[in-house]
């Protein structure tokens, strides 16, 4: 049972995190309709932006994760002012292959930039905490928690922020609908890029607080995009409450999955496999998500 | 028809270059054609799936990695002569891209992305995890088709293939299944209205280019002699969409010479390490962006217009090829 | 009862989650007859038109075409049946020339070959007085001209029940009278036609039987005066006919 | 039409672009004698892996081209990025052999690229030499011109399944990556301790995954636990296992030992996992500092002076690896391909990490041309930031620095 325990609140840590690194795509994806593919590597930018903010100017951990934050937001504004605002000019005929394919090439350019820039030597920002909270048979790493905390927080912060600001009411109001949203005053093509501006510090804020967990690397982002994706297929895309929920559930399930199928060796190698199986599952049977709103993409 | 005789020129001269290549060229570019034959057979299958059919996926190197694994497997677990595995290899692309084609059918834009991305994935961590059967990451030895020490015969194979490929799909889009893609591309619902059976014609774009990626990854892996799994990552299928998005996600021709400049290029800026890539990264993103189609369409209404000068630009012979 | 029930429909019903977009919907068409189906934003107009041409599958109800039952069947057959259909906004395919817009449905047939194809677009064609932008890519028609495009690709499939889902609206006043005039000629050629609109007014010229909705079900189905002097209909666009207008 | 050909040729502009380097130059007599290297230095690829081999190399080319160079001439190596693909590797191989005219080829740290890499240098009669690749079947092909300095698999992983039993464990963990090197190592140890009837089990880990917690849990909960637990990973993932293995108190313990790769020896290891590094067991394939000639110790001061930061057994190998085929190239005396094959063949030649020869035996068959007399160690970290060369010696006893295993 304590084995049963240990798997479980280390999979709804881990969960929490993975949620977190999709909340940024999930805003995206909510006001956008797009899914962007560089998400992993913005992610990864956030991590390297902290190291670099913590280690040169001497900042302060947490301050260095606001930097990174800070830096992502501006990037993001940059990039979808540049890049994703043509798409919805009637220039651009292919929307959804538009925006898979700039946020794609976004990835190939930054991974690469990465490593050229970076080096290709692991680095890792220095710990908010070291140790590990021991309680009873549980065992969490300090690193871990904050990690996970600092999740539910943003989390949080961004459901209010969505419910309760005039900002947030406005990106909330665009998507649910851009037309509706036109009519009562709302400049949808200002909220896509606050929005994408929001979800790319999202995910440099989920870079820099996981950078301390694992550590930094050019490839780093490569897996959680992946499960951001995957998360946000379970979540319902757009949903913020969803995407909780299928990070959660990922991380439930990966844990279980890998401590308790019967061949050790293969329970590990499928552990990737067993999200993807989850994405391909819930897109069949289920298209609208485990938890969200439905959507209108599909007929 | 300006276009149709400029495209027709220029691929009837690429045609030549490349079959007159081998006298010229020492074994490293032959070599590196062969290998380029490859990339161009994937990108343009992935063109006329994404490009005309609409169908964004990424789960096209699996496919070749699906029909490298299946004809080497059938040769090295089976027993069986070359020729034969090959076919058992075809036939298996035929099913498995029926299957995702039925499989998708409900999905469109990111949702495909995505569903083909988990897919190819899926089977990647198969192919690393099932060593006993793939020998993992070590790498699956694949028998060679030709004795002797050159890559001429190989070279010459791999031209075959891209030939016989792009004229069994120039044939198609030629025929009303063509205007039938295209239609589902630009709107899947009106197309069933208009009386299409879209079902079957998805399923049929997927199955014609699950073959052609499977035969691209069969000469491939039997061309290279060792399979990794590697051969589907993602940036390996972030290589052929760069591919045919730079060239022309909507033109074969376009997808195969974007194939082939981007693999060149890639293979001749080597001292160059790290920053091809993030050039063609760049060069994605800003083909995508202020050149949708890609170059070579580009390059073919940039030299009708200087041919037959006249205002309306609209008319445009996109089946040129 | 009309003479020839060629078309008909019984106790159609669709619901979204809870709530009933169409509800126990019944009605029946003659050969070349025209009706009006009309009610306020909402009322399951555009949900019985993709019922009845099998973009959506109903939860109950049957559709009869020519005597069989198609319900639950499969878009492109009820299309290759002959049952036509144009969109609230036009959906075309953009990124094709107006010409192989029209061959489309005309090749779903499989016995049918490109020639012939050509031929009979032209022919619908100069019927929209369309010849000259045949070469065109539809998307840059204007937006009449889309409608009529979309009308002509209806047309191709050689319609016995054509499903006109707002022809008139977006359309500039000039493009009007010609669609109008356009949908009377179809009428008096024998086509069997369906025309969907919130606005009772804009139908009433052309159409000599109406069907009122509102809130999934039929409230009313009759000639234009006596549905007109229907009190629940008259209560139903009370309030919602000011802002069809 | 001439009208019209004039206009396309833009569009050939294009694809002549693509054609430039079919023109380039061929080399001439007394140019500077051309080696080529290959190797990962990006991804998929081990690229931290690849870079400090690159830098040794480096490091040893311009040494000889200060002291005159080979047989009179200036040394120039080529080095190509394989990224630990088998396609890259035999498109680089070609490309070294006939458009820059190598005499040699040698490096890589993938055994499957380099499976086609000695394939093409086979076929064109050129020597290969391999610097950190382990899988037997490279040398067990017996090609003529492959030559390897790194161990086989065969030849350290047996040793260390041994070191294993003689330390009297008795449940043994093996965690492998999902690569080549991974899957190669484990199988080894795996036989080996089956053979030495001793349990264990084998887990195996994707290198992009980052948490292995629950993986770690479930060792942890095996009944018994396991006493040891063997990592054959080489890249970054092995960091995050060490750590995540002792923030759950798991490992490296009184209970279970930890023992790793040589990529613990980087020292990026102290920055990401800290105080948890302490206590490590690392499998080395380098001499310990103790054994240093002035070769050896040339050639640390020279690239911690250069790169910043000390190099690993790797380095040392690549390093190694050129001195090598420079040697044979001086006994050859001449950069002819095949001369330098035979030359390798009777070669001794005194590097920084050990004395190389290449024997012929032909059994067991990974021997052939396999330098057999591989330095290896067992280290231990008993201090914080300690770098390797300090570390504790627990294997073999010749060298060893210590006789008992912390904690």
């Amino acid at each position: 049972m304590s084995y049963f325990l240990l798997l479980a609140v280390n999979g709804l840590v881990v969960g929490l995190i993975y949620a977190l690194v999709a909340s940024g795509l999930t805003l995206v994806f909510s006001v956008l309709k797009v899914v962007n593919f560089g998400h992993g590597s913005l992610y990864m930018l956030g991590g390297y932006a902290s190291y670099y903010l913590i280690s040169g100017l001497g900042l302060p951990p947490l301050l260095g994760v606001v930097g990174a934050m800070v830096t992502l937001f501006v990037f993001g504004v940059v990039f979808e002012r540049l890049v994703i605002a043509p798409m919805y000019t009637d220039k651009v005929e292919r929307k959804d292959e538009y925006a898979i394919i700039v946020t794609f090439g976004l990835t190939i350019l930054i991974t690469n930039l990465a490593l050229v820039v970076f080096g290709p030597f692991a680095k890792s920002p220095p710990s908010f905490m070291t140790g590990a909270l021991i309680a009873g048979p549980l065992i969490l790493p300090y690193d871990r928690l904050i990690a996970a905390v600092a999740a539910v927080v943003l989390l949080v912060g961004l459901s209010l922020f969505l419910k309760r600001t005039a900002l947030g009411q406005a990106l909330d109001a665009v998507s649910q609908s851009r037309e509706s949203a036109a009519v009562i005053g709302i400049d949808p093509k200002r909220m896509y890029t606050v929005a994408f501006g929001l979800g790319s510090a999202l995910a440099g804020g989920a870079g820099a607080l996981i950078a301390p967990v694992f550590a930094l690397s050019p490839s780093m982002g490569d897996l959680p995009a992946v499960q951001a994706f995957i998360i946000i297929v379970l979540g319902g895309m757009g949903s913020v409450g969803g995407s909780v929920a299928g990070g959660v559930l990922l991380g439930l399930v990966q844990a279980l999955g890998v401590g308790y199928l019967p061949d050790p060796n293969r329970a590990l190698a499928y552990t990737q496999a067993f999200g993807a199986l989850l994405l391909v599952i819930t897109l069949l049977v289920r298209p609208t998500g485990l938890f969200g709103r439905p959507h209108l993409r599909l007929e | 028809m300006g276009s149709l005789s400029f495209s027709r020129a220029v691929q009837a001269v690429l045609l030549a270059v490349a079959l007159l290549l081998p006298l010229a060229a020492g074994p490293y570019w032959i070599h590196v054609g062969a290998i380029a034959w490859y990339y161009a057979m994937l990108a343009a299958s992935w063109a006329l799936l994404a490009g005309f059919a609409g169908q964004f996926s990424f789960a096209h190197v699996a496919f070749a990695a699906l029909g490298g694994y299946a004809s080497a497997l059938g040769v090295g677990l089976l027993g069986l002569p070359v020729g034969v595995s090959m076919l058992l290899a075809i036939v298996l692309a035929i099913v498995t891209g029926a299957l995702i084609g039925a499989l998708v059918l409900r999905l469109s834009g990111p949702y495909l992305a995505l569903f083909t991305l988990a897919i190819s994935e899926i089977f990647r961590l198969i192919l690393v995890a099932e060593e006993d059967l793939t020998r993992g990451m070590l790498g699956l030895p694949v028998p060679g088709l030709f004795s002797g020490q050159s890559d001429v015969p190989y070279y010459y194979l791999g031209l075959g293939l891209v030939v016989m490929a792009m004229l069994a799909m120039n044939w198609l889009l030629s025929t009303r299944v063509g205007l039938f893609l295209r239609a589902i591309r630009e709107d899947e619902g009106a197309a069933r209205a208009s009386g299409i059976d879209t079902t079957r014609y998805k399923i049929l774009v997927f199955v014609v280019t699950a073959v052609i990626a499977a035969i691209a990854g069969i000469y491939y892996g039997h061309f290279i002699g060792i399979l990794t799994p590697n051969i589907a990552i993602l940036p390996e299928m972030g290589l052929v969409i760069a591919m045919a998005v730079i060239g022309g996600i909507e033109s074969l021709p376009g997808a195969v010479i974007g194939a082939v400049v981007v693999f060149l290029l890639s293979e001749s800026l080597r001292a160059y390490g790290e920053w091809r890539f993030v050039l063609m990264g760049l060069a994605l993103i800003l083909v995508q962006r202020f050149a949708q189609n890609g170059l070579y369409p580009m390059i073919e209404q940039w030299s009708r217009a200087r041919a037959k000068p006249r205002a309306a630009a609209t008319v445009e012979d996109r089946h040129a090829g | 009862m009309p003479a020839d029930p060629f078309f008909a429909v019984a106790g159609l019903a669709k619901h979204f989650g809870g709530i009933h977009a169409v509800e126990d919907l019944s009605f029946t068409l003659a050969r070349g007859e025209i009706l009006g189906l009309i009610g306020p934003n909402g009322s399951g107009k555009t949900t019985t038109i993709n019922i009845v041409t099998g973009a959506l599958k109903p939860d109950a109800g049957s559709i009869s075409v020519e005597g069989s039952d198609m319900a639950g069947q499969a878009a492109h057959l009820f299309a290759r049946r002959g049952v036509a259909r144009t969109f609230q906004v036009p959906r075309l395919f953009r990124r094709m020339t107006v010409m192989e817009n029209l061959i489309v449905p005309a090749l779903s047939d499989a016995s049918e070959r490109r020639p012939s194809a050509e031929e009979r677009a032209r022919g619908v064609l100069a019927f929209l007085k369309l010849e000259h932008l045949a070469d065109d890519y539809a998307r840059a028609l204007s937006g009449g001209q889309q409608k009529l495009l979309e009308l002509g690709r209806a047309l191709m499939l050689k319609p016995s029940l054509l499903l006109l889902d707002e022809p008139f609206a977006g359309v500039h006043p000039k493009l009007l009278e010609q669609i109008i005039e356009h949908i009377r000629t179809l009428n008096r050629d024998g086509h069997t036609i369906v025309l969907v609109d919130h606005n009772l007014d804009a139908v009433q010229s052309i159409v000599s039987r109406v069907l009122v909705m509102a809130r999934g079900r039929k409230i009313a189905d009759g000639a234009v005066a006596e549905v007109l002097q229907n009190p629940e209909v008259v209560r139903a666009y009370t309030g919602s006919r000011a802002g069809a207008q | 039409m001439e009208h019209s050909i004039r206009n396309h040729l833009g569009a050939l502009a294009l694809f002549a672009l693509a054609a430039v380097p079919l023109a380039s130059a061929p080399a001439l007599a007394e140019d500077p004698i051309q080696l080529g290297w290959v190797g990962p230095l990006s991804p998929p690829g081990n690229y931290s892996g690849g870079q400090e081999m690159q830098w040794a190399v480096q490091l040893g080319v311009d040494e000889i081209n200060k002291a005159g160079g080979l047989l009179g001439r200036q040394l120039e190596v080529t080095y190509e990025d394989t990224k630990g693909q088998p396609a890259e590797g035999s498109a680089a191989a070609v490309r070294l052999i006939t458009k820059n005219n190598v005499s040699a080829i040698f490096g890589e740290f993938h055994s499957s690229v380099a499976l086609a890499e000695i394939e093409e240098a086979h076929k064109y009669g050129v020597a290969w030499m391999g610097t950190d690749v382990w899988a037997d079947d490279i040398t067990a092909k017996q090609y003529p011109e492959v030559f390897r300095v790194s161990p086989a698999n065969s030849l350290v992983y047996v040793k260390a399944a041994d070191w294993t039993v003689e330390q009297g464990f008795k449940n043994i963990a093996i965690i492998a990556e999902n690569t080549d090197f991974g899957q190669g190592g484990a199988k080894i140890i795996a036989d080996e301790l089956q053979a030495k009837n001793v349990a264990h089990t084998l887990a195996t880990i994707d290198l992009n995954q980052q948490d292995f917690t629950p993986a770690l849990l479930r060792l942890m909960n095996q009944s018994p636990r396991p006493d040891a637990i063997q990592m054959v990973v080489a890249g970054q993932a092995q960091y995050q296992l060490v750590k995540q293995a002792c923030q759950l108190g798991l490992a490296p313990t009184a209970e279970t030992k930890l023992i790793g790769s040589s990529g613990l020896l980087q020292k990026e290891v102290w920055e990401v996992d800290g105080a948890c590094a302490k206590n490590l067991l690392i499998v080395n394939v380098a001499q310990p500092k103790s054994q240093w000639n002035d070769k050896a110790k040339a050639f640390v001061a020279a690239f911690t002076e250069r790169y910043k930061r000390a190099p690993t057994g790797v380095a040392l190998e690549a390093y190694d690896t050129l001195g090598v085929v420079a040697e044979a190239i001086r006994k050859a005396g001449s950069a002819d391909r095949a001369a330098i094959v035979r030359a390798l063949e009777e070669i001794k030649y005194e590097g920084a990490n050990a004395t190389y020869s290449f024997p012929t035996t032909k059994e067991p068959a990974w021997a052939f041309h396999q330098f057999m007399d591989v330095p290896f160690t067992i280290i231990q970290y008993t201090e914080e930031n300690q770098g390797p060369e300090e570390a504790a010696i627990v294997y073999p006893k010749n060298w060893a620095t210590t006789d008992k295993i912390l904690p």
